[in-house]
């Protein structure tokens, strides 16, 4: 026979104001099998979570129902209660009263009636509730960053800091990312690649870290703690273990048109390259669009002038698996497109560039040595307009909805340089809101304004228009003034929005973790547990979550680590235990529950049964993996026997609670 | 054929090659004709019969055969190598241990529909081109052929076999049947007018679970309608509810991986007609989420256990037909 | 004998209906026959027999027994019996006629089941002799006569007038309240069809089959016989003999909750059922062939054993046509017998 | 269900909610005190796709008058794919029920997101008008259960 | 301000003011900028206080062209042509002041009045 314990709480006025908690105790109290029901004005405080734990004891209970706020809120709370008091923590369970009935109700004598329905249902289920004990699964004491520009980077080195492998997996040649590619940092117009390069050279010397560069992501399987991951090492052809990194190739090879990417296709690399004289690794790779030998079977330069023969023109794409225990998502963001957008002649005119090729047009490495020239006649730009919000702060059919966050720090940036070099030249800033919020981020601003004398103007520029003289006429609104602008002007900036890289949306399908309309990843609490996803043992590092700069971006990289850490330290995880399982007499082995299982926890094996009818039979039966299972419940429907059913939601606790609410 | 079908059996008992058949045994009367398993050729001359009235379909008996010691022998129809097909896709039956003979299908009789013409005592049924004779005790007497058929036959949906080891006669194809004619016309009543049908012919059920006992998709150890523990277990519609519980969920269940085989309204003492739940969600999946025919093939997803993220909404009840 | 001319049946039904509910056989949509409750218009079905058997009346698949509710620890029982009212049910065949015999047997030796013995005691059972028996009658092996029905009452049809004499009291007192529809009626041309109805009976294809060798005391020759594996492995479990057999008398009682109560009510059972007479210990009959061999010993063995030799059979041959793969009481008989 | 002479029928609907979106989704229309009828009564349940067709069915028997599951919506199950399983189930039974006559306006499907708390509301007033003008439930019910 | 104006210009233009973010991209891109008194920006900013009348006196609601280049740059797709075109047919109407309503219809029929000329009025005068 139970022994079930109500505790019915107030929670101050939020619920007793419309629920009268007296009455619903009273009720309960004379549900079969309750022995005690009581109310309480806090039931969560210590002294009402005593109160449970000395009923508990007092009464023996076999059950705990507590009619309070959403079990969302404190049914961990009462859990730990219960187990202190020696009674298992799935023995408890909470009817909310709260958020779903004295919250919403007017009338107290219908929210009244409500919750001693919504609290019999709760005492109907818990009849049914079985001890569960949660089971335990290793850890797998390596982690994998997914992606490497700084956000990776971070990561990486913090894990490898507190002693764990960890791999970097970069997609492309070299890592470093779109930090590499900036000149100057904000708001100490620090060098990006002073800062940057050293963090690279320091994770490739890591003994922890292994770079996995020029390599994706093709499979992901398992669960926290472990993970199996399969790489997918891209043809290079280029062995890298033998690549010295000498650069002979790329400067013998002939193919010398191929658009550098690096450069944002400003200038151009050879078909054999090196990103950049820092890249790590500092290995070849042969672009094998452009590579004559692999078009036509016909050069061979690189090969013939590598002294250490690490030129293979024949290699494959590899594929490694590895377990971990954990994942971090840093797959970083990108300019978007500007292709839709006419009216900024962005496709017309050369001399109008994205802040991004501005970075590498102003970068001592970038492909006019340091010195600003417009791409298109190599002159000196005497007047610059930089337009913001270009694709930012959109309606959905016209850009992106959001605030690419990044844009006025970095204009405000590329203004004072630009002030600082060239003081002959004149900055215009077309704005709608500056948004400058951070640390010395609004004085760094106002520097460009007071100091530099960027003309920065409200309003926003209309259209953009080369004019054969070679001027660029922009047309914009001075929203101050009230009046229309038509400036000349040498060169025009956009401030394009920034996206998540194109590659993210294949991975969270992998990693089965969420992401918003605009594939960001989606945190699991957006104050609470901003680094993780809610995929237990995913965690987010950098613009991969939302734009970013490179200080959040290294600060949310630290955090993502401590929380890969503080997971990898373990040498077990604790289960949910509300996982599917399988009554092996019952089932038929039929396969439909590992169909529609979404993380392959299902699997089958003949077993020999005692049939009831006296003789000895194989069958195949299902077996659930609990360490894999996270109890979705989607294999119980599809089971027709009922051989499969879910601890703590069973069929019979859910149609309890069916029975008590329509009684 | 019914002779041939003998030979090729001995034959291969002889050859060693199967050490049982199952067929069908012949009865008291014309028509009443029982499933059975012969092991040796005596047995196949004395009582083996392949006829216009051996419409039991064997496929499900194979759950249990095709686990016992050596190969088996099986005459399969095409309706009847769907359900298996359907079987070996959800491992019910071991496909090694069955030596598939397909043999052509009906359209196979229904005494029930000559009875219904008033005809009793029957002592013998001939078919002379498609005309039955039909000796009675209270003399002669003739039917046309086709209005004797069962009505899973006159909506036969395939004459083709999905699956065998060697083929006897000749092979059909998959039929453009008009099997979805009574579902349409039940959809174009009114809630009222549907409600009412089926509550006429759902009342009419005594629960003696012949149609799920018949059901090739039906092969579950313990059906939740037979187990206490799942709750919703009744040996009897102690209630109009219960009814339809049981043949909705039923329906449910076999969704999707039901062949349209017919035997549950073939079975049925009562005459409900069961088929017409199954069909109903047939033609739904066909329509809602693309031509799917249960049995066709072993590796297909049920499309109860698929998706598409494009689906449509549930909504979609709410304004399609008549309400 | 008393007679109503046929084509006045209605005024029959119309003056019985007056003072007692009535239950004819009619044809349903579907060309299978049941029993309705009479209302005016309704034609008495030409068919041989109802699809479900007669035994409903008395004995119906599911019936309440009692009622709970709880309150705390209190537990009210309330009894939901009600007198029954008295009603006729018309047009019984002989087959079904019996049965009530054997049901009896059941239902009201000591303790007798009051509910059984309520319905009972109010029934007045009409027969009907048969003129055109089926192939798969076989009425005769029973000693059951088609043609001269037992019940309290008994009709005949000479394909003119309806006969009715009674067998009974009961029966009696049924045709003296309709006796001003009733006239004197000359026998002759109905002794004429029931002669004829004898001649077919004999010509059955089942004709021949007797009990000879069947009854209480077999139970060694054919309780281990080798012949239940192959005549039990088509069998699907299923419950259809058992629901539309007129004998079969077993049943289950449960409880079910309604939310505010409880409900204890039996229904039918059926010995083909993988649960029959499942108890604590779990199931005695573990095998179909065990459940198989347990329906037909004991309609044929066990029945006779404990009822000085009647059969749990009348050979109304309900099972032998709705049986789903044609396995039947006298496939069994002839494949068991030993001689 | 309850039907009283001088009040306006009440009907009873049973709300199944994932644990993940649609119950956070009911705490969050709660949290922000957007009312909606106290008819409605809510079920947790893991996913979506934890509900089976039976319980819906039973919530029937019993005497519910309305049906209504919310869950994620469709590719933001927090499983990944169990609402699409759902969808699909849920459209074929409901389909079926339609078939057999029932009022299709006692059984619904609503994906609601956490964030979504004035979207629960608003779906519950709904839903519980359109089943208040359908009335009690007489087509689906056991009437073993019903209320004297 | 005037409330049943602007109520009325919101409705016949179908615009929501309130996603205008007043980044006067509609302004740097109208082509009669010059020509205007008010511009586009700011027939958006002066609908959504409700300044109408203003609007409907200035000369620059005939000025617009209609060009659509402002619905077709702006980033919030607030369609400020759409709006000027609104206040300009508020313009019109108003001008009569004497909208038809069905109710006075009857008496003002005579056998000799041409069912298009009703059908025009409507047309005209109810919106």
């Amino acid at each position: 026979m139970q022994r079930i314990g109500v505790f019915v709480c107030h929670c101050g006025t939020n619920i007793a104001a419309t629920v009268d908690v007296k009455s619903v105790a009273e009720a309960l109290g004379h549900e079969p099998g309750v022995v005690i029901s009581q109310d309480y004005q806090y039931m969560c405080s210590e002294s009402g979570q005593n109160l449970v734990k000395n009923a508990i004891k007092e009464h023996n209970l076999t059950g705990v129902v507590v009619c309070s706020c959403s079990p969302r809120m404190h049914e961990n709370t009462f859990r730990k209660a219960a187990a202190a008091a020696g009674l298992n923590p799935y023995l408890v369970e909470i009817a909310n009263i709260r958020e779903q009935c004295s919250w919403i109700h007017k009338d107290i004598a219908s929210a009244t009636e409500k919750a001693i329905i919504l609290g019999k249902a709760a005492v109907a289920k818990v009849h049914l509730n079985a001890p569960l004990t949660a089971g335990e699964s290793p850890v797998a004491k390596r982690a994998l960053v997914i992606g490497g520009g700084i956000a990776g980077i971070q990561t990486a080195l913090d894990i490898a800091e507190a002693g764990f492998e960890v791999d970097i997996v970069e997609k492309n040649p070299t890592i470093g990312g779109k930090m590499a590619q900036i000149d100057k940092t904000f708001p100490t117009l620090d060098c990006a690649a002073c800062i940057l390069t050293p963090k690279m050279v320091e994770a490739s010397q890591n003994e922890k870290i292994t770079i996995h560069s020029f390599s994706e992501v093709t499979d992901v399987k398992g669960f926290v703690g472990n993970f199996t991951v399969t790489i997918k090492k891209k043809a290079r052809f280029v062995d890298e273990t033998k690549c010295t990194g000498c650069g002979l190739c790329t400067e013998k090879c002939p193919m010398k048109k191929v658009p550098n990417e690096f450069n944002m296709g400003l200038d151009n690399r050879t078909a054999i390259y090196i990103p950049f004289a820092q890249a790590v690794p500092k290995v070849a790779t042969i672009d094998p669009n452009f590579c004559m030998m692999m078009k036509t079977g016909k050069c061979g330069v690189c090969s013939k002038v590598c002294s250490v023969g690490a030129i293979d023109y024949k290699q494959e794409d590899r594929f490694i698996e590895q377990k971990y225990g954990a994942i971090v998502v840093a797959t970083g963001f990108n300019p978007i497109k500007l292709d839709k957008y006419d009216e900024f002649a962005y496709n017309q005119c050369p001399d109008v560039v994205t802040s991004l090729e501005l970075e590498r047009l102003m970068n001592a490495a970038g492909p006019n040595g340091g010195t600003l020239l417009r791409p298109s006649d190599k002159t000196h730009p005497h007047k610059i307009v930089f337009v913001q919000c270009v694709g930012s702060r959109c309606d959905d059919s016209k850009g992106k909805p959001y605030c690419s966050k990044i844009c006025c720090m970095y204009t405000a940036k590329h203004a004072m340089l630009i002030r600082e070099k060239y003081p002959d030249t004149e900055v215009y800033v077309f704005y709608i809101d500056v948004r400058t919020p951070g640390k010395n981020f609004d004085e760094f601003y106002r520097r460009a304004v007071e100091q530099y004398n960027v003309h920065y103007i409200k309003g926003m520029v209309g259209k953009v228009t080369p004019r054969s003289d070679g001027k660029i006429d922009v047309q914009a609104s001075d929203l101050l003034a009230n009046e229309q602008l038509h400036i000349d002007a040498d060169m025009v900036v956009l401030a394009a929005a920034i996206e998540p890289d194109k590659t993210a949306r294949p991975l969270a399908t992998m990693l089965t973790t969420q992401m918003d309309t605009n594939d960001f990843f989606t945190e699991a609490h957006p104050k609470l547990r901003p680094v993780e996803s809610a995929t237990a043992g995913i965690f987010l590092s950098g613009a991969c979550q939302g734009p970013k700069d490179i200080p959040e971006t290294v600060a949310q990289a630290s955090a993502a680590a401590a929380k890969a850490i503080g997971l990898l330290v373990k040498d077990s995880i604790t289960c949910n235990p509300c996982v599917a399982h399988s009554d092996e007499l019952m089932c038929n082995g039929c396969s439909s529950c590992e169909k529609v299982c979404p993380y392959g926890a299902i699997t089958y094996i003949d077993k020999e049964f005692k049939m009831p009818d006296r003789t000895i039979a194989v069958r195949r039966v299902a077996s659930v993996n609990p360490a894999v299972c996270q109890g979705c419940g989607a294999c119980t429907v599809a089971c027709p026997s009922g051989a499969m059913d879910l601890n703590g939601f069973s069929n019979n606790q859910i149609m309890a609670e069916v029975d008590a609410i329509c009684k | 054929m019914q002779e041939a079908m003998i030979n090729r059996a001995k034959q291969l008992l002889a050859d060693g090659a199967v050490n049982r058949v199952i067929g069908w045994k012949r009865g008291e009367f014309a028509y009443d004709i029982t499933p059975a398993v012969f092991e040796t050729a005596e047995e196949l001359e004395k009582e083996f019969v392949y006829d216009d009235f051996t419409a039991a379909n064997v496929s499900k008996y194979l759950v249990k055969e095709s686990k016992k010691e050596g190969k088996i022998l099986a005459f399969l129809k095409p309706c009847d190598t769907y359900s298996f097909n359907q079987l070996t896709k959800e491992h019910r039956v071991v496909r090694e241990n069955v030596y598939i003979v397909g043999i052509p299908g009906g359209p196979k009789l229904d005494a029930e529909k000559i009875k219904a013409k008033g005809i009793t005592g029957i002592l013998g049924v001939k078919n002379e081109n498609y005309t039955l004779k039909i000796d009675t005790v209270y003399g002669e007497e003739i039917m046309p052929f086709y209005e004797a058929i069962l009505d899973k036959c006159a909506t036969c949906k395939s004459k083709k076999h999905v699956v065998y080891d060697e083929l006897m006669g000749e092979e059909g194809d998959v039929l453009d049947s008009n099997r979805f004619d009574m579902v349409e016309k039940l959809e174009n009543m009114t809630a009222q007018e549907r409600f009412d049908f089926w509550r006429d012919q759902l009342s009419k059920c005594i629960r003696c679970n012949a149609c799920r006992n018949v059901c090739p998709a039906c092969t579950c150890e313990k059906c939740v309608f037979d187990n206490p523990n799942s709750g919703v277990e009744n040996k009897a519609p102690a209630d109009s509810f219960e009814e339809n519980m049981f043949h909705i969920i039923r329906a449910f269940h076999v969704a999707g991986r039901c062949t349209d085989c017919g035997e549950c309204s073939r079975v049925c003492p009562q005459n409900i007609p069961l088929h017409l739940l199954n069909r109903k969600f047939i033609k739904d999946i066909n329509s809602l989420y693309g031509e799917y025919q249960a049995g066709e093939d072993t590796t297909s997803r049920a499309p109860l256990n698929d998706y598409k993220q494009d689906d449509c909404e549930a909504s979609i009840v709410h304004e399609r037909g008549v309400e | 004998m008393l007679k109503i001319s046929l084509d006045k049946l209605d005024k029959l039904f119309e003056a019985i209906s007056a003072s007692q509910t009535l239950y004819i056989p009619v044809d349903r949509e579907d060309g299978a026959a049941e029993y309705k409750k009479y209302e005016s218009g309704m034609k008495l079905s030409s068919a041989l027999n109802t699809l479900r058997s007669a035994k409903d009346f008395f004995f119906p698949q599911t019936e309440n027994l009692v009622d709970f509710k709880m309150e705390g620890k209190n537990i009210e029982v309330i009894d939901v019996r009600e007198e029954s009212e008295d009603f006729v049910i018309f047009g019984v065949r002989a087959c079904d006629a019996r049965s009530f015999t054997i049901l009896d047997k059941v239902f009201l030796a000591e303790p007798v089941d009051s509910y059984y013995k309520n319905r009972r005691d109010h029934g007045t059972v009409v027969t009907m002799a048969c003129a055109r028996p089926a192939e798969t009658c076989f009425c005769g092996t029973f000693g059951i006569d088609a043609a001269a029905p037992e019940g309290d009452a008994a009709c005949y049809s000479d394909g003119e007038s309806l006969f009715i004499e009674a067998h009974n009291e009961k029966g009696q007192k049924f045709i003296d309240s309709i006796s001003s529809l009733l006239e004197e009626g000359d026998t002759a041309k109905l002794e004429a069809v029931r002669a004829k109805t004898r001649e077919i009976l004999k010509k059955l294809p089942l004709a021949h089959l007797t009990t000879d060798n069947f009854g209480g005391d077999k139970l060694n020759e054919y309780f281990n016989s080798d012949k239940w594996g192959e005549l039990s492995e088509s069998c699907l479990g299923c419950g259809t003999c058992t629901f539309v057999c007129p004998t079969c008398q077993c049943y289950d009682i449960k409880d079910f909750n309604t939310g505010h109560g409880i409900k204890r009510y039996r229904c039918w059972d059926s010995c083909m059922y993988s649960d029959f007479t499942k108890m604590a210990h779990g199931n005695p009959r573990l095998t179909q062939l065990e459940r198989f061999r347990q329906r037909f010993m004991h309609k044929l063995v066990y029945f006779p054993a404990n009822n000085n030799g009647e059969f749990g059979c009348v050979g109304c041959g309900r099972c032998l046509s709705k049986c789903p793969i044609s396995m039947n009481i006298v496939k069994v008989m002839k494949a068991l017998e030993v001689k | 269900m309850q039907v009283n002479e001088n009040k306006e029928f009440q009907p009873l609907i049973v709300a199944f909610c994932c644990n993940w979106c649609s119950y956070a989704g009911a705490d969050l229309s709660g949290t922000n005190r957007l009312n909606y009828p106290s008819n409605v009564k809510i079920i947790r349940v893991p996913c979506s796709c934890r509900v089976n067709p039976m319980f819906i069915l039973r919530a029937f028997q019993r005497g519910a008058d309305g049906v209504i599951l919310c869950g994620c919506h469709p590719g933001d199950c927090h499983y990944t794919s169990g609402n699409y399983f759902t969808r699909r189930r849920m459209t074929l039974l409901f389909s079926m029920l339609d078939f057999l006559g029932i009022e299709r306006d006692r059984t619904r499907v609503e994906w609601v997101s956490a964030a979504e708390g004035a979207k629960f509301a608003a779906t519950m007033n709904e839903f519980t008008e359109a089943v208040k003008k359908l009335g009690p439930n007489r087509r689906l019910e056991d009437l073993r259960c019903r209320k004297q | 301000m005037n409330k049943n104006l602007k109520e009325q210009v919101l409705r016949s233009s179908g615009v929501d003011v309130l996603k205008c973010m007043r980044c006067g991209k509609c302004s740097g891109t109208c082509p009669s900028y010059d020509e205007m008194e008010y511009h586009p920006h700011q027939f958006v900013y002066m609908v959504e206080r409700g300044d109408i009348e203003t609007l409907m006196n200035s000369k620059s609601i005939y000025k617009c062209l209609t060009c659509f280049a402002c619905v077709d740059r702006c980033p919030r797709n607030v369609e400020p042509a759409k709006i000027v075109e609104a206040v300009r047919l508020a313009a019109i109407r108003q001008q009569g002041n004497n909208h038809m309503n069905p109710n006075q219809i009857p008496e003002m029929l005579d056998d000799d009045l041409p069912q298009q000329a009703i059908v025009t009025a409507f047309r005209k005068y109810i919106k």
